[in-house]
């Protein structure tokens, strides 16, 4: 199994420890990724305001480059995920966009042909490597711990055919390999307010207060993500939920990292300190 | 014996088999020799074209011609025997539709010359020498015939009175086809002097083809070993019977090969590869696209297969470019 | 004068299916490309290649070919041998230079009114995308080598001309 | 209590505006619309919301422009593709809602200092200088620009993503610049042609 | 006529009329311009344009320009010639002109309704006259065959529209079998409490029907029975029908039900089908008290006798009819008959398939049919509306379009739920005291007494939110949210969003296909459209006839509908069958195929491509035969006889390809 990598830039930023345990996790069960050489920012949500043809010219950067070699792309951050997906697609649908997008890109030696395949590392995790070889990595389970699995709204939607839209699973399935349980909880895919918690605090902070305080009523000892945007807005910004509504202290985990556990990779290699809500408490009592 | 009936035979795009058939005629031909005139003979006997220029029109009872035209000298000389003779039987499967010339057709004539004076592997011709049609040499001009864009059966260049399919024509269509010229028991002009009817109803095998052949894979007939009483059909060789007009008496599948269809088609089929593809095609056994696709993979070359005789008469003449 | 380039394009629809859906498009009232004519047979089993060589033989630009869904043949299985006809022929007009979005086949059931239309369209797009096959007029072209030839022949007596010319 | 006019009349629509929504990428389906509701119903932003995406969609189709651009709703909408993925008719919503911030930064009619746009405009800028964004950058360029006295409550947190060395403050970039600088300038190239025509 | 065409003497004389259909044809396509075109056309003796010419006028002055211009041939361009093909037959026939010495040209449906270039429009209108003209030429004089009907029908499906449709044409005095695949007749309607809008008991009204049927001497009725098999034509058919196993004797059952109180389950345990699960029933069962035929039958999935063989058969033993076999095996019977009417139903939507309600997940979450027993007398509650921990629910929410209007699962409007919500808000209104919110998206209540009803509905005080809910959930967010069910929804009449909570939410789910439509449609050789109802031969003239002659449709099969339309399309099917039998024979368009013997060489090509098995080989001659009969005019044969020695009579070889020559010279 060899894939490319395309971290996107949360990855290497706030999102470090996103990058850390996913390719730690990738590791251990033999899974070969490569950074894609050169790649440059997807264009997230901002750049479609700005700019939609642009916006395709970029995100048609990386997969042009990612068409060069053999290998589906994972795209570990939803916003990367949906941008990747949404550019084939559209270049698809739309033949005029479509004309000017290969043109542009052309004209700096880049061939676009739609053909690369844009993945999730839940869809290969599970789809891919299955559970069963991950359940076989499984050497420290993580029984008794309760999770809330919370996959915000980029990730299902609305271009993955992995999973369902409004009650996806896989992660639930990775979580439940890795020994622990799942709290059952409708707000599996509600928006956490990511992109608003900078620009429009006030409606940002609750969204992201709405998640930690069901995932907390539920009985979760952490909230488990498969996106930096959700991973940064739910854990950062506590405090500030903490003076407008009330303290939570909800460690918020990426699912990487929670496999890695299980699979007995130490905490450093998988990132947990970069956590701004402790999980080390948390972890401790398992 | 001035009263005579003139006859002349010709051979324009053909492989000399149709002049043999008339030596075929063996005893026969002795018959029809001391019943005709033979003018004109080029394979036979030594006529100048001028000899025939200086005939009255009409003066020809028959002519026989056989070959399809490629050239611009066939042209010129079916042309004149045209004005020369009151009828002009098309003789053998290239005169009447092109016959193995015409595969030539798929290919444009600069794709001819290219490869047999450039790229053919056994020449050498570094200069990449070419014919042409005129050249000085010490102040003369010689000329040559030039290459028509296409080979052409006989009917598409002058009128034609008779066909005698086949390739080529058997001894006995022949003969049946003199004699009534003889005698003058003349059909209505634009028959096809043999069976309107496929070949199957001659064919030996006929009985051993069950209904349903529910073909599943093509053969070609180096890559099995032929049974030699059943429809060969039926043993999954392309065996073009059906869509041949009879006459023949099956030479070929009693012969143990498939009929390849020289005798053309009957009167009610405009295109005899088409009609063929039709009716087989019809019947083999895959019903999903892809494996369809497979089986088809079984005759690489669909053209050259239902159309070896016939490509300047099928409904698209000649390949696009 | 340089007129623009309009297809025509000749259409076999079975009765019970997609010649169902054109009259369905019809009262439904969509809206499509006016270059193709239809000719109704009973079953697309009736179609013999002949008539799509023949079409495209007397100028033709395209030919589409439409029956009902694999399964749904109102005769039971004569879109089979339909689809196993046309597959060769297809093989064929590639051979013979016919390109291949001249010639298509449709599986288009009576309720399919807006697939009519769609296919219609695009087919029209595509084959006025490859311009005009023109065949009548190619077969001028190619003949016209032999008009100088005839004229030669027939100098010598031009008396004659009359017999030969029926 | 002072009285407002609700009233509207024909001229205070345009027609060329719904025109031009509907033939944007994503505006395809926009006439389909049967007013259910289910994308304000599962929006999570709604309640913040001066027009419902539902009622945005007809104030779109109808020709409201004015009341459409300066709306607050297009700005708040977190494209979580909720309401598209929900809409009976397919409607693309949350790219309609891109297509209208475009539109209002192109017309330049949103709140002045209202710190959407210039994040966007901000970041389309970082990618065209480096190729990637350096989040912490573009968030302190953003309140710099907006609201500095904001950028002071924030603090806390940069201090604690310093802590757990989240923190990066020299951007990222990508190697061949020059190549990405190409296709965006060819893009632009592209559309002046299409203006001219 | 000008004189140098009449020259053409040896071409037939053709007569070409071109129809303006008001507007229709002539607001896209110039008619007088294709008219003058036609006219200069070889062999055109006459070229008319008229405004109606399928009105009596217009067929009458056909008929009046054969005899005085003793045409030969007649060209009519119009509509579709699957509308009025036989319309000008008949005028041609009026005229004294074998009918068959015809061609219709359609440019209606192919030209002036699909077309808006009027030049490009008026073009192809002359293309396909043209086209027409040279081929009606080779047209040949034939003769309709007659081929008599055998007067009994099959019906298919036993809900109210096959009891209808059935009891009607028995009562007409023909013999019906009705198969049905269930064990009792009655299908959905039995499963109602009351019906809409006038709240009768739908048993009180089906029961009397179902007996009806069951007694009627003109009626065999099997059910538990599924259609094999269907071969032949119009009032020919031979249909073989499966008889499933009950493992008991209907004929000597007399349903007393002893034997249910006698199985060795003390308890019955298994989920009920029949009360949508809600209910439970032991391994030997009858659907309902008023099943028809009343007769018990054993579940093979559940009885022990049947799984293991090792049971002590109490069931058996108090039967004194002796009436179980426990080694009844399915067996297959074959009926003639000349007419079937297809009464197969629907299926309701699967509501697990809308994640975002919840079905499945919360036990508060119903669907309407659940609901329908719930509130019936004789249902698992006794009527009694409680949720499924047996607590009366405070609020309940009644989501419409569940399934229905949503291009993620059906796209079109299922019809009867609007009106089936309001009768079970006011059924739950009436059980119990809960408040009722109906989420709705548009109220559609076309129908005599319906809008009456919903004004009924709203002065009962039930709520009447309009909005698509999103999503149910039990997501508290206010302490009285706490441990219900909420429902989000947009209120669009007040502009703002609604969080509800309640204790039960019904959702009120559409109508499909029945999951097995397209096989039972290819089983009947008749058509489905794209959303897999049955398709009627048109919309409006032949709903419900199909487009293979002398099968009929009734009923859900066709589309969503309620009882009054169900059972009046049911009758109207039973009418249009009886109007085929007492016609008494079917006359079969002559466009079969025939060998030329002479020109036949024997090659067998054609023999297996019939479906029909209309084509054998003579064996003393060595050719092949049709049987014209059999032959049903598909002409794959005519397509493929490599010889060109089979002609199909209207579609020949020649008259195609003059239609070719003719579409494409100019």
């Amino acid at each position: 199994m060899k894939y490319q990598y395309f971290p996107g830039c949360s990855l290497k930023g706030m999102g470090k420890a996103y990058e850390e345990s996913f390719l730690a996790v990738s590791r251990a069960l033999g899974v070969e990724v490569k950074e894609l050489e050169d790649w440059n920012c997807c264009g997230a949500t901002a750049y479609m305001s700005v700019d939609e043809t642009k916006s395709y010219a970029l995100a048609g950067r990386n997969l042009a480059i990612a068409e060069r070699n053999a290998g589906d792309v994972i795209a570990p951050c939803s916003a990367c995920y949906l941008v990747l997906n949404k550019t084939m697609n559209g270049l698809k649908e739309h033949t005029e966009l479509n004309r000017k997008v290969t043109g542009a890109l052309k004209s700096a030696g880049l061939d676009y042909k739609g053909t690369a395949k844009v993945r999730h590392p839940l869809d290969v995790l599970v789809n891919d490597v299955g559970l069963e070889k991950i359940k076989k990595h499984v050497k420290a389970p993580l029984s008794g711990m309760k999770f809330a699995a919370y996959y915000g709204c980029q990730v299902v939607r609305p271009y993955a055919t992995f999973d369902d839209q409004d009650e996806p699973v896989t992660m639930d399935k990775l979580i439940a390999a890795a020994g622990a349980e799942c709290v059952t909880w409708p707000l599996k895919t509600r928006c956490c307010g990511g992109s608003l918690t900078g620009t429009v605090p006030e409606a940002g902070l609750r969204l992201a207060y709405i998640i930690l305080k069901e995932a907390k009523k539920r009985g979760a000892q952490a909230i488990v993500t498969p996106c930096p945007l959700c991973q940064f807005n739910l854990d950062g910004y506590q405090d500030q939920i903490a003076a407008k509504y009330e303290r939570i202290d909800m460690p918020v985990l990426y699912f990487t990292q929670v496999l890695g556990l299980a699979m007995g990779l130490s905490a450093s290699e998988l990132g947990i300190k970069r956590g701004i809500i402790s999980a080390e408490a948390v972890l401790a009592g398992r | 014996m001035p009263d005579k009936p003139k006859v002349a035979f010709y051979w324009c795009a053909s492989c000399g088999g149709c002049e043999e058939a008339v030596v075929d005629l063996a005893e026969d031909i002795l018959k029809v020799v001391e019943a005709v005139d033979i003018v004109l003979w080029p394979v036979a006997m030594d006529f100048k074209k001028t000899d025939i220029e200086a005939r009255p029109d009409k003066s020809i009872v028959a002519s026989f011609i056989n070959g399809a035209v490629r050239t611009s000298e066939q042209e010129e000389w079916v042309r004149l025997l045209r004005k020369k003779s009151q009828v002009v039987v098309s003789f053998g499967a290239c005169a009447n539709s092109g016959g193995i010339p015409a595969l030539a057709n798929q290919s444009t004539t600069e794709d001819i010359m290219k490869y047999v004076y450039e790229d053919s592997p056994s020449n050498d011709n570094p200069a990449k020498t070419r014919p042409l049609t005129e050249c000085e040499d010490e102040g003369r001009t010689l000329t040559l015939p030039s290459m028509h864009g296409m080979v052409r059966s006989l009917d598409q260049v002058i009128d034609v009175e008779y066909y005698l399919p086949g390739c080529p024509p058997t001894p006995k269509l022949i003969m049946a086809a003199v004699q009534a010229l003889l005698t003058g028991k003349l059909p209505p002009v634009g028959t096809v002097l043999s069976p309107d009817m496929a070949l199957c109803d001659e064919c030996k095998r006929k009985d051993s083809k069950p209904a349903d052949l529910a073909l599943t894979e093509f053969k070609r007939p180096h890559q099995v070993i032929i049974d030699p009483e059943k429809c060969l059909l039926a043993q999954g060789l392309v065996c073009m019977g059906p869509a041949t007009r009879a006459g023949c008496e099956a030479l070929c599948p009693g012969g143990n090969m498939p009929c390849t269809g020289c005798f053309g088609p009957t009167s009610r089929v405009k295109d005899q590869g088409a009609k063929f593809v039709s009716s087989v095609f019809s019947n083999i056994a895959p019903k999903e696209q892809k494996e369809i696709d497979a089986m088809l993979d079984g005759i690489p070359d669909p053209i050259g297969t239902f159309y070896r005789y016939g490509l300047s008469k099928g409904l698209l003449r000649r390949k696009l470019n | 004068m340089t007129e623009k380039f309009e297809p025509r394009i000749v259409a076999f629809f079975c009765n019970w299916c997609t010649y169902t859906a054109a009259d369905l498009a019809g009262v439904s009232r969509l809206k499509y490309a006016p270059n193709v004519s239809v000719i109704r047979v009973m079953c697309s089993g009736r179609v013999d290649p002949q008539f799509v060589l023949d079409a495209f033989a007397r100028g033709a630009d395209g030919v589409l070919l439409g029956g009902c869904h694999p399964g749904d043949c109102h005769y039971a299985e004569g879109n089979y041998k339909t689809l196993r006809r046309m597959r060769m022929l297809e093989r064929m007009l590639k051979a013979m230079g016919i390109h291949d979005g001249r010639f298509r086949l449709e599986w288009i059931s009576g309720a399919e009114g807006e697939k009519v239309r769609t296919v219609i369209n695009e087919m029209t797009e595509k084959v006025r995308a490859l311009g005009p096959l023109d065949l009548p007029g190619k077969t001028l072209e190619w003949d016209k080598e032999l008009k100088e030839l005839e004229a030669h022949v027939n100098q010598s007596a031009p008396k004659e001309e009359a017999v030969h010319a029926r | 209590m002072p009285l407002e006019q609700k009233v509207k009349y024909e001229s205070d629509c345009d027609k060329e505006f719904a025109t031009w929504v509907t033939s944007q990428t994503g505006g395809e389906n926009l006439r389909h619309c049967i007013q259910c509701g289910i994308c304000s119903a599962t929006c999570p932003l709604s309640l913040y919301m001066d027009y419902t995406p539902r009622r945005l969609i007809n104030l779109a189709r109808e020709g409201f422009k004015k009341e459409v651009l300066s709306s607050f709703t297009i700005w708040l909408c977190a494209s979580c593709y909720a309401c598209r993925s929900e809409c009976p008719k397919e409607i693309k919503v949350t790219d309609i809602m891109y297509m209208l911030k475009r539109k209002a930064i192109e017309e330049g009619v949103f709140p002045r200092r209202f710190p959407i746009p210039v994040l966007a405009r901000e970041f389309s800028r970082m990618i065209f200088m480096f190729g990637r964004i350096n989040e912490t950058l573009l968030v302190t360029d953003l309140f710099l620009r907006t609201n500095w006295f904001k950028f002071l409550t924030m603090t806390g947190l940069g201090f604690n993503l310093m802590r757990t060395g989240r923190l990066s403050l020299m951007p990222d970039s990508i190697k061949r610049r020059g190549e990405l600088r190409k296709v965006l300038d060819a893009i632009d190239a592209e559309e002046k042609k299409e203006e001219v025509k | 006529m000008s004189d140098n065409k009449n020259k053409q003497a040896d071409l037939p004389r053709v007569g070409f009329y071109i129809c303006h259909c008001g507007s229709n044809i002539a607001g896209t396509i110039d008619v007088v311009e294709v008219s003058k075109y036609v006219s200069g056309l070889p062999g055109v003796a006459v070229s008319r344009e008229y405004k109606y010419m399928c009105s009596d006028p217009g067929q009458e002055m056909i008929a009046q320009d054969i005899k005085d211009h003793k045409l030969e041939r007649l060209v009519v361009a119009a509509c579709s010639p699957n509308l009025h093909e036989e319309t000008f037959r008949k005028a041609a026939a009026k005229g004294g002109l074998n009918p068959f010495f015809f061609q219709m040209v359609n440019i209606r449906e192919h030209a002036s309704w699909v077309h808006t270039d009027k030049g490009a429009a008026t073009q192809k209108a002359m293309d396909l006259a043209r086209a027409a003209v040279a081929r009606v030429r080779h047209h040949q004089s034939l003769e309709k065959k007659r081929v008599p009907v055998d007067p009994n029908v099959l019906v298919v499906g036993g809900g109210i529209a096959g009891i209808h449709a059935a009891l009607t044409l028995a009562n007409a005095g023909k013999k019906v079998t009705l198969v049905e695949r269930e064990a009792t007749i009655g299908g959905h309607m039995a499963l109602f409490d009351k019906t809409f809008p006038t709240l009768d008991c739908a048993a009180c009204i089906l029961t009397p029907k179902m007996s009806a049927v069951k007694s009627h001497p003109n009626i065999k009725l099997w059910t538990y029975s599924e259609v094999e098999k269907v071969e032949g034509y119009v009032g020919n058919y031979k249909v073989k029908v499966k008889r499933k196993p009950r493992y008991v004797n209907e004929d000597l059952c007399v349903g007393c039900m002893e034997c249910i109180d006698a199985c060795v389950f003390k308890e019955a345990k298994f989920p009920d089908k029949f009360n949508q699960g809600l209910g439970k029933r032991k391994p030997v069962y009858i659907d309902f008290p008023q099943a028809t035929p009343k007769v018990v039958l054993l579940d093979p999935q559940t009885c022990i006798q049947l799984k293991t063989g090792k049971c002590k058969k109490s069931c058996a033993e108090v039967c004194d009819r002796k009436a179980f076999d426990f080694e009844q095996k399915e067996k297959f019977e074959e009926i003639q008959v000349g007419a079937i009417v297809l009464a197969t139903g629907f299926k309701a939507y699967d509501a697990k398939r809308d994640h975002q309600y919840g079905y499945g997940r919360y036990p508060g979450v119903y669907t309407a049919l659940e609901i329908e027993r719930l509130v019936n007398a004789s249902g698992p509650t006794s009527g009694e509306v409680v949720l499924r921990d047996g607590k009366k629910p405070k609020a309940v929410g009644i989501v419409h379009c569940v399934g229905s209007r949503d291009a993620k699962s059906n796209k079109w409007c299922s019809r009867v739920c609007c009106m089936y919500s309001l009768k079970l808000a006011h059924l739950i209104k009436e059980h119990s005291d809960a408040e009722v919110y109906n989420f709705y998206i548009d109220m559609r209540t076309p129908g005599k007494g319906y809008e009456e009803f919903y004004d009924k509905l709203l002065s009962e005080g039930v709520h009447f939110i309009r909005g698509r809910v999103s999503d149910v959930t039990d997501w508290a967010v206010t302490p009285e949210e706490e441990g219900r069910l909420v429902m989000r929804v947009e209120d669009t009449l007040a502009g703002f969003v609604r969080r509800i909570p309640v204790d039960m939410v019904v959702l009120s789910t559409g109508l499909e296909p029945q999951h097995d439509a397209q096989e039972v449609r290819r089983r009947f050789n008749i058509g489905c459209g794209s959303e897999g109802f049955f398709q009627e031969r048109h919309p409006k003239l032949a709903p419900v006839n199909t487009f293979t002659d002398g099968i009929y449709i009734a009923g859900a099969c066709q589309a969503p509908r309620d009882i009054p339309d169900t059972v009046a399309q049911a009758g109207a099917a039973a009418a249009e069958a009886l109007a085929l039998i007492d016609a008494g024979f079917v006359e079969l368009e002559p466009n079969t195929s025939h060998v030329i013997e002479d020109e036949c060489s024997g090659c067998k090509s054609c023999i297996p491509l019939c479906p029909y098995s209309a084509i054998s080989f003579e064996e003393n001659k060595k050719k092949a035969i049709i049987n014209e009969v059999l032959c049903k005019g598909c002409g794959v044969c005519a397509a493929a006889c490599p010889s060109g020695s089979i002609r199909q009579n209207l579609f020949e070889d020649d008259e195609i390809f003059s239609e070719i020559e003719g579409v494409l010279a100019k």
